[in-house]
């Protein structure tokens, strides 16, 4: 049975995926964030696009900073964003 | 005490600075992040994960906090568009000793530029906008505090 | 800009901080000293040498503004009898840069520790007085800096 | 000829002397606060007691720190004082 996750973007990733949040059904047989993303470009050009190059992009399960090969297990949100240059 | 603000509005250094004085401990240190006039800016646009930014920096406070022998942290920091000149973000700590309330306030505005959720844009004065880049220094900085 | 203020009357220090912030940098740092409740203590009686004083300030600025790129250093202390909880020392520096704020303001205390010529007398609550010694890790933390 | 230097005191050295300050009449052959601080050890008991421990005192000549060895040629002002404890 699928799951769905909230994702939200931020900064140019929200700007250049041109919305500010997708409710994904996450098919079984993908756990990680980097599973995810490879299903997501397979889907659609400008998440090809966008999430081109993984080094430039961070991530955040449940508002706790995650490594692209984490696991979402039960997380409801997945935050995708470049990263941060508060202060 | 921990004090965490996240605001549009500007805020009063002095006034957050005299308030964790008064907790009583013999050295405040702060700091405050401002708007910097750099060439052609015009002002600077600050974005935020509204759910997440509180809890970020409310752990980079506590851990602050363990860290050191601290009687309070104060951690303000605005959202929204900010003209040159204009406060960013106030850290200020408060404690019975001064290396450790300089120590602690360094840390936090180290931890802060990597871990909290906050994006910079640039706004130009010709029109133009750039998302500002992560920086080198900034990360080697927050990661000198790792032994 | 160096500002250097010895002053028998308390000081705004979140004015003199936005006074500094004024000079436009993007990071300004600063310390204030106050009057710890310790114990029996009852009040603070600072004594100075009024012909060497601000000499001595200046030169402790002089040099942060020549290690660090600062675009302005105020020091401003206090001199007389201070009440529990009284501001004794503010050190408030201004620079682009963070962490040279931030350092320059800890040098500036460190200094100001061993090389400014004040000296506290702890007027305790049954009457008797007795001057501060000096302590070994103020004489480490402004050696620390000579390299 | 002997020279004249003002010498002022602070904190417990200026209570224990009970003055703040002195001018002495420096003789000839005294050229450095060490041998100064012997002469005046010399010619009052008061100075005997204060000045008994110089790993306590501090110097200044004309307002700046120098050590118990320095010469004060043409110095006009000499302060003794404890390790300063300001800040």
């Amino acid at each position: 049975m699928s799951k769905q996750l909230n994702i939200v973007y931020f900064a140019w990733v929200k700007e250049r995926l041109g919305r500010d949040h997708d409710i994904v059904d996450c098919p079984d047989g993908i756990g990680t964030i980097g599973e995810l993303l490879e299903y997501l470009k397979d889907k659609e050009a400008v998440y090809r696009d966008v999430f081109s190059d993984t080094e430039r992009l961070r991530f955040a399960l449940d508002q706790d900073f995650v490594r692209l090969d984490a696991t979402f297990d039960a997380a409801k949100e997945l935050a995708i964003f470049p990263p941060v240059t508060g202060g | 005490m921990i004090k965490i603000r996240i605001l549009e509005d500007d805020f009063d250094a002095g006034s957050e600075i005299s308030q964790l004085a008064g907790l009583g401990g013999g050295a405040v240190a702060s700091f405050v992040g401002q708007v910097r006039g750099d060439g052609s800016l015009s002002a600077l646009e600050l974005e935020h994960y509204p759910a997440m930014t509180e809890k970020a920096l409310r752990k980079i406070a506590d851990s602050a906090d363990q860290k050191w022998d601290l009687h309070g942290v104060t951690v303000i920091h605005r959202i929204g568009r900010l003209q040159l000149g204009e406060q960013i973000v106030l850290a200020c700590t408060c404690s019975d000793h001064r290396q450790a309330a300089i120590e602690a306030c360094s840390y936090i505005m180290d931890q802060l530029k990597t871990v909290a959720p906050f994006w910079k844009k640039e706004i130009m004065q010709d029109g133009t906008e750039n998302w500002v880049e992560e920086r080198q220094s900034d990360i080697d900085a927050a990661s000198s505090w790792d032994h």
